[in-house]
């Protein structure tokens, strides 16, 4: 028999929920969601989603065994237990993909990278810190600022020819940047990449801290976007790393995902 | 007659200032800079220009029709219906443009939809700019894409429907605001001029004549623009030879020391970096300091928290000051800005208090670059975008009366023209230097 | 011979470059096959560093400090730190360090890609810096050599006292020279150490002279970016030998010949041009950009006539020279004497006297951000000089030999917009 | 006494010292100097001075640890870099702002060449106050590191004459010791119980009490301590499913209480640490008896604990610091360093190799004393506890 659990996390920018079918170990998602917060309150948002999630699956609250939270876990009243980001990100990249050894998280706001063993534990981790460059955020400014959706900035960096350098590490002033390129005539892919390169490389000094091994799992709301994953192996190989980058669609749920998959094995190390 | 123009492109905004022999400002124009380079300083000087011509034509109507009652009225209603030419232009060209997006978009099923609806938001639009476009309402922005973008953002939020998704119009919009800004005017002075009279002597048919003559005499005048000097952070992307760029911090303590020749110390904030300069009494630079490699505290920081509260930039100010406490914050990443806002208001701490927190932040940064760059020496005078938003001038001079005791703070109203009248100034001498030699 | 000025000149300059260079290959000759030869190594750095006291026992001197400077010249830093950081080095902290533990965990080959040997000891004079303590803590950590500390108390209230003296000479005295002794084997011989003395202080002499020409108008030398050629010998194995005594004595005949001349110094690209800004410099040079760095100086006319950075292993121009009559207490003041170990109203004092006796325009101030020991302070001693003498000063930032600190364009800009201030300030006027 | 009243002057104690925490303008020292002419009022830089000496001349040592997250930096940044730490440029500027007037001069203790030079720059701005730069020697045999130590001991003993206008006598220095050795006892007991029942006292009360050691004197700052530990035991704290983690690092600049909370709300007791390292610098008496200068000289040289500015000589501190680990029972540690602070960084790396070889995890971060986000750090501590937690348990029952 498996029990039903809930994971969310709530982010920077989005909510994102999975109620689990958990059974010894692993589970069976039954219903996944992402909503964008835009402004709203998102403490509503957070309480929206879980309701939400519940009419979805057509369970009653007493049906779950555990909520658990992740990410920005004081949003969640309703939550029995809370596992920190990492945590639930290692488990939630281990789900997707058993065979990963290290998982690149990026965020609207962080990016983090995190090397696990094969449980799925954190041996070594490393973030980024008070500074904005290399985040998602950043990318959606730029994104807007172009002109271009977010769902068409990964497509697009693909195409790009000769990539543009971004010299600048500040979100700020690689915002100017862009626009001094834009003035220039630099097409629109050509800056996309060049901004994915800038990212990456934050991202694999990242990955060089902690020593990363492949398989490699980027999850995160920028795991959609393939143009930075892309950029990412790009990178690597520069670095003459060899190693898989993988994402997932559902990579971008992978906190929530962990959340809900820890949230069982608590609640069975609990009963026991 | 000849002129002296002096460009400073700036990292948001561009500007132009246009001095006459005597050294006098008669004309000045202001831009933003988020587009190209190049578009943004011809739109500036093209703004000054029209600007200078607008201080002829308020001569020629003192002289003609000296102490007329409604003189001033009658200039002030014809300058406003320039401007309101002037944007309707730029308002349908925009629309077109949005229309030509949505033709290009891939998503065919929403066209009629978003067609419709596009329609209706720019006749809002329009309707609202003929309704109250009000040129001397001081607290209201100038620019084009702050003006459209945040009634375009409310009336698209109206128009979306479950079918058609509010991020499809918002897409919309983000391409063609774009399209928009890299294009140049796009029409003559003497038509809009001609426009704009035919409305304002809708409202002052008694005048019709005198605006005619007066308008006729001030396009006759030949604008001789003389010597030409460009600074800012975008100068090196100025179409100018290298002697005719100078450096802006060389451009910010010469113009402080035009406006005040008795300052000794000059801060200027702008978009995205901040100087602290100390000049002698010839306006020489004898020391500065700026921020580099982060724009962390400077204006554009302020700009990513107007957005955030969806309140324009003149009212943040305001705002802050009805603090009773503010509240101490520490991370002035102008990137994080928007999160840092949103945690504090989850904590339970209100607006205005973060706000409050949010400009004494950024005026410690500024603090600690005067510091760095001698300290703060009498008169100090602030300029710079941010010299407009009366709590970071509240925080400032509290601070600086804290630490290096009463200095006389001097802001001017044209002080974003600092850099600009610095140029303009330069530009002068290198062409009186030229005609010695 | 149109012009037999220029031409001698241009070969004499080759000879003392050209000898330094020899010497230097030699040396590091040397240390790789220093075991081999059945020579025992020790490492120690260069600040207070006891060149001769290490010779007296023929043991090769290793100074990792110029390792890591000469990596940073060849451009292998990088590369060294990014090592270093991989096994948990902050990102915060003295690149020399990293780049120096960088190069032993990628084998140990030196700047000569010669292989550099193991220490058999680990000779700690802890001299003007803490860093120093650190770096051989984690050396002692990597190879399990033995250390031997030296402890040279700090100038704190700008002099020396005899309390500090006579705990520097015991420490020699009672624990370094016994440790020296057991590790070479040989036995202690206080003349030899002694006629070393007296060949450093021959030496010393001459770098005095050489530094002082700077004075001259136009200056023949600059004293930082040639300078650190010109200390390079004295400052590290060779001081106490005749080769070094040579040296020294070759290369004052150059520059006196120079200055006789009245030619200015000597760049990368030949001859300065004309002489425009004399400035004074504090703050070591950034080895990574180290050629560009100095163009964007001799590009503007301006050359350093005074440096702080150039006194690092010993201040001599206030008169100090090695004595041979007290070996091991005038060891104990060389130490002391080092520049780092001055105090900062001490330093001040320096700056300021180097201003006037070599008629600056202005001073500058590079300030690097590995080194806590020269940096920190540096911007109330800009200040205090700006009060003192009433020239402006001048601020940059960069770093010993991590490239992701040297910003050309920053720089550039900083140091334009100060030769900018000089220029205007001398004219007075803006028009 | 009933639990309610007990948990009052608890919060009565904690609230005191964080009141006295909170007094970035030392009014309580002002107040003490005031309450009796002629009181005289020394400051020293964090981590190791004989405090000993100094109060038996019958002078207040008033430890200076910056300014935190409560003062402003305005003047202080046009002294320091960027990259250099923050607490000498908060303490600059509390100089600067009159803050530290009541201070009649300064000892810099040889703690780093920070702190070196700011000696010196204290010198060129007050060049009429004291400031004493104290070579802490480095070099521990007694006739040689220790005759010179005694001579720079007579040195200061000779200020603090200088400064109050007698000689502190023997009887005086022995009091003092005894009050010292007291403190150090209470101290240790509240380390050892922390250590014990962690749940007890949370880190913050153990870190506030010790800061008011700082600014009171010792006969206060005892009874502090004593009223603390007698009333901590009668707490009914709920014991929670915490990690118990040793902290390194954070012997100078001091993280902001902000942090500290932080740490334990990420899921961490702290069992030990190394914050205001002057009251644990001695790992044991002295002992008062004959010729007590030199008592405090020979405990200085004997009896220092292991620490980022002091040479290990041939006490290995990787060795020290397991055999802490084991001690105190920690299931891991946490470099919990100042950014830009070179001895405790440069340290780590030799830390955590150890560490790996020995088995036990660790994590790093940096702060500095204003720092005002701990999102990113309690993320991070909160996956370093829920690794230990869920794994110790997870080994034995092995996922899939
Ligand atoms: N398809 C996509 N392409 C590119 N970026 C995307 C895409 N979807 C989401 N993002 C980015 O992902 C970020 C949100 O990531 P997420 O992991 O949810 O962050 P958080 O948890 O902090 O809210 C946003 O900043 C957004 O820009
Ligand atoms: N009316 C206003 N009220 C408050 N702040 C303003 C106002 N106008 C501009 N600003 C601020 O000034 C900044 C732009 O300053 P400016 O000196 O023009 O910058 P730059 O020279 O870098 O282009 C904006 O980012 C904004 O924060
Ligand atoms: S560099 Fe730019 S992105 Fe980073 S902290 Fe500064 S302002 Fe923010
Ligand atoms: S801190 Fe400075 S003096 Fe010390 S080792 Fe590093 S570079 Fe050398
Ligand atoms: S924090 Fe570290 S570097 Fe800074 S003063 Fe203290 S010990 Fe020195």
């Amino acid at each position: 028999m498996s029990i039903k659990t809930i994971g969310i996390d709530p982010g920077v920018s989005s909510v994102k929920t999975v109620v689990m079918a958990y059974r010894e170990g692993t589970g069976e998602i039954l219903h996944r969601h992402m909503e964008r917060i835009r402004r709203r309150d998102p403490a509503r948002v957070v309480e929206e989603c879980y309701y939400h999630a519940l009419d979805a699956t057509g369970l009653k609250e007493n049906d779950i065994a555990y909520v658990a939270s992740t990410g920005e876990g004081d949003l969640v009243p309703f939550r029995r237990g809370h596992f920190y980001g990492m945590t639930t990100h290692a488990r939630g990249a281990k789900f997707l993909y058993p065979e990963v050894r290290s998982v690149l998280d990026v965020g609207a706001l962080h990016a983090r990278a995190m090397r696990v063993d094969d449980r799925s534990r954190v041996l070594q981790y490393e973030m980024t810190g008070q500074c904005a460059s290399g985040s998602g955020q950043f990318l959606e400014n730029i994104a807007r600022y172009l002109g271009v959706g977010l769902d068409e900035v990964g497509p697009l960096s693909l195409q790009a020819q000769k990539p543009e350098v971004v010299s600048t590490i500040c979100a700020v002033l690689a915002e100017t940047d862009v626009i001094n390129m834009v003035s220039r005539g630099v097409s629109t892919p050509d800056i996309l990449k060049g901004i994915h390169m800038a990212i990456a490389n934050r991202l694999v000094r990242l990955l060089r801290y902690i020593k990363a091994e492949g398989p490699l799992v980027v999850t995160g709301g920028l795991a959609n976007d393939v143009g930075l994953v892309q950029a990412v192996r790009e990178k690597l190989g520069e670095e003459s790393k060899q190693m898989d980058v993988l994402t997932h669609l559902d990579s971008v749920l992978a906190g929530a995902i962990g959340a809900a998959l820890w949230a069982g094995f608590r609640h069975e190390q609990l009963a026991a | 007659m000849g002129f002296y123009l002096g460009i400073d492109l700036g990292s948001t905004t561009s500007k132009a200032v246009v001095l006459d022999e005597d050294e006098q400002i008669v004309g000045r124009g202001l831009t933003n800079t988020r587009s190209n380079y190049e578009v943004a300083a011809s739109l500036a000087q093209e703004e000054a220009l029209v600007n200078a011509r607008f201080y002829y034509l308020r001569r020629e109507l003192e002289k003609s029709e000296s102490g007329a009652p409604g003189c001033e009225q009658l200039f002030q209603q014809l300058e406003s219906d320039f401007r309101l030419e002037q944007h309707l232009f730029r308002v349908n060209r925009l629309h077109e443009t949005c229309l030509e997006a949505l033709e290009n978009s891939s998503a065919l099923h929403l066209l009629s939809s978003a067609r419709s609806a596009l329609d209706a938001i720019f006749t809002e639009c329009r309707e609202e700019a003929v309704r109250d476009f009000d040129l001397h309402q001081a607290d209201r922005s100038r620019f084009f894409r702050d003006i459209i973008g945040s009634q375009y953002m409310a009336l698209a939020e109206k128009h979306s429907t479950r079918t058609l998704p509010y991020d499809f119009l918002l897409n919309i919009y983000d391409r063609s605001i774009l399209k928009e800004e890299n294009r140049s005017v796009g029409f003559t002075f003497e038509s809009a001029l001609g426009a704009a009279r035919n409305r304002t002597a809708a409202h002052f048919p008694q005048h019709a004549s005198l605006l005619q003559t007066v308008a006729s005499r001030v396009l006759e005048r030949p604008l001789e623009v003389l010597a030409c000097v460009g600074t800012g952070y975008g100068r090196q992307r100025l179409p100018f030879p290298k002697e005719q760029i100078r450096s802006e911090i060389l451009c910010h303590g010469l113009g402080a020391h035009y406006f005040f020749p008795a300052t000794r110390t000059v801060l200027d904030i702008g978009g995205q970096d901040t100087k602290a300069i100390q000049v002698d009494d010839e306006g020489v630079v004898t020391s500065f300091q700026m921020n580099d490699r982060c724009a962390a505290g400077c204006g554009r920081y302020l700009g990513y928290i107007a957005d955030e509260l969806n309140i324009g930039l003149h009212e943040l100010g305001p705002l802050a000051m009805q603090s009773r406490r503010s509240v101490r914050i520490t991370s002035t990443c102008t990137v994080f800005a928007g999160a840092e806002l949103r945690d504090r208001l989850s904590l339970g701490d209100s607006r205005e208090d973060i706000l409050a927190g949010l400009h004494r932040a950024i005026t410690l940064r500024a603090m600690s670059l005067l510091s760095r760059s001698g300290g703060v020496f009498n008169e100090f005078t602030f300029t710079g975008g941010v010299a407009k938003n009366s709590a970071a001038v509240k925080a400032l001079s509290q601070l600086i009366a804290e630490n290096y005791g009463e200095r006389k703070l001097n802001i001017h109203p044209d002080s974003i023209y600092t850099g600009a009248v610095g140029a303009a100034l330069y530009a002068r001498r290198a062409s009186s230097d030229r005609k010695a030699a | 011979m149109s012009n037999p000025a220029t031409h001698t000149h241009n070969v004499k300059k080759d000879d003392s470059m050209l000898r330094q260079k020899n010497m230097l290959s030699e040396y590091y000759r040397r240390v790789s096959f220093a075991h081999e030869e059945g020579k025992k190594v020790v490492y120690s750095f260069v600040p207070g560093n006891l060149t001769e006291l290490f010779l007296t026992f023929d043991l090769v001197p290793v100074y990792p400090e110029i390792n890591a400077l000469q990596n940073g010249m060849r451009k292998v830093s990088a590369r060294y730190i990014q090592t270093a950081e991989k096994i948990g080095h902050s990102e915060d902290v003295c690149t020399y360090v990293k780049c120096d533990i960088g190069m032993l965990l990628e084998g140990n080959k030196g700047p000569t890609g010669e292989r550099i040997p193991e220490p058999d000891l680990l000779f700690l004079s802890y001299t003007g810096c803490f860093t120093f303590l650190k770096w051989f803590e984690n050396l002692a950590c990597h190879y399990g050599a033995p250390v031997a500390l030296l402890h040279t108390p700090y100038q704190g209230d700008g002099t020396i006292t005899q309390n500090m003296r006579d705990y520097m000479v015991r420490q020699l005295r009672d624990e370094i020279i016994p440790q020296l002794e057991s590790i070479s084997g040989k036995k202690f011989d206080e003349e030899r150490l002694r006629s070393m003395l007296r060949l450093s202080a021959q030496a010393e002499e001459d770098l005095v002279a050489v530094l002082q020409s700077a004075r001259l108008r136009p200056s023949p030398i600059d004293a930082y970016f040639g300078g650190v050629y010109y200390i390079g010998p004295i400052f590290t194995a060779f001081r106490g030998t005749q080769e070094c005594v040579d040296y020294y004595a070759e290369l004052r005949r150059e520059i006196e010949e120079r200055a006789a001349h009245g030619l200015g110094p000597v760049t990368p690209d030949g001859e300065m041009a004309e002489e425009r800004y004399r400035l004074v410099v504090e703050g070591p040079p950034n080895w990574t950009s180290f050629r560009d760095f100095w163009k964007m100086f001799y590009d503007e006319g301006a050359v350093i006539v005074a440096s702080t950075y150039t006194k690092v292993g010993g201040v001599y121009d206030t008169g100090f020279r090695h004595n041979p009559d007290d070996p091991l207490g005038t060891l104990a003041d060389y130490c002391m004497g080092c520049y780092t170990n001055l105090n900062l109203p001490s330093r001040v004092n320096l700056l300021q006297r180097y201003i006037d006796e070599y008629q600056a325009d202005g001073f500058l101030v590079n300030s690097i951000k590995s080194c806590n020991s020269f940096a920190a302070g540096e911007l109330l001693m800009l200040r205090e000089l700006e009060k003192r003498t009433g020239k402006p000063g001048g601020f940059i930032e960069s770093d010993l030999v991590d490239p992701r600190y040297f910003s050309a364009a920053n720089i550039k800009t900083r140091l334009e917009s100060y030769l900018q201030m000089i220029e205007q300030k001398r004219k007075g006027k803006v028009h | 006494m009933s639990l309610q009243d007990s948990t009052g002057q608890l919060e009565e104690i904690i609230g005191y010292c964080e009141s006295l925490y909170e007094d970035v303008d030392l009014q309580c020292v002002q107040r003490w100097k005031a309450a009796q002419p002629g009181r005289r009022a020394l400051g020293f830089m964090p981590v190791y001075v004989a405090r000993e000496l100094i109060y038996a001349g019958g002078v207040l040592p008033v430890g200076l640890m910056g300014g935190g997250d409560q003062v402003e930096i305005i003047k202080g940044d046009a002294y320091y870099q960027s990259y250099i730490c923050h607490i000498p440029r908060s303490t600059i500027e509390m100089a600067l702002s009159q803050r530290l007037d009541c201070l009649d001069g300064l000892l810099c203790p040889s703690v780093c060449d920070v702190i070196r030079n700011f000696s010196g720059m204290w010198k060129l701005l007050f060049p009429d106050r004291l400031c004493r730069y104290v070579d802490l020697p480095q070099n521990f045999n007694p006739s040689i590191g220790g005759a010179y130590y005694r001579r720079e001991m007579d040195l200061l003993m000779a200020d603090l004459e200088a400064l109050t206008g007698r000689r502190p006598t023997d009887e005086g220095v022995n009091r003092s010791i005894e009050l010292y050795d007291r403190n150090r006892t209470l101290v240790e007991q509240l380390y050892r119980l922390r250590s014990d029942q962690p749940w007890l006292v949370p880190t913050i009360e153990s870190y506030l009490l010790l800061r008011a050691g700082n600014v009171v004197p010792v006969e206060e700052h005892n009874q502090l301590l004593e009223g603390y530990l007698e009333l901590a035991p009668r707490r009914t704290f709920r014991v929670m499913d915490n990690i118990r983690v040793l902290l390194v690092g954070s012997f100078c600049e001091q993280p902001p209480l902000g942090l500290i909370r932080t740490l334990e709300k990420a899921g961490c007791y702290i069992v030990d640490d190394d914050f205001v390292l002057v009251s644990r610098w001695l790992t044991r008496g002295i002992g008062a008896g004959a010729d007590p200068v030199q008592r405090v000289c020979n405990a200085y040289l004997n009896a220092s604990t292991f620490h980022s500015s002091k040479y290990e000589g041939n006490q290995p501190k990787r060795d020290l610091l397991l055999q802490r680990v084991a001690q105190v029972k920690a299931d891991g540690v946490v470099f919990c360093a100042p950014s830009f602070c070179d001895p405790a960084l440069l340290d780590q790396p030799i830390y955590m190799s150890t560490l790996d070889n020995g088995g036990i995890a660790y994590t790093a971060f940096k702060y500095a004393e204003n720092t005002g986000q701990f999102q990113n750090i309690r993320e991070q501590l909160g996956t370093f506890s829920d690794s230990i937690k869920l794994w110790s348990v997870q080994a034995a029952k092995e996922m899939h």
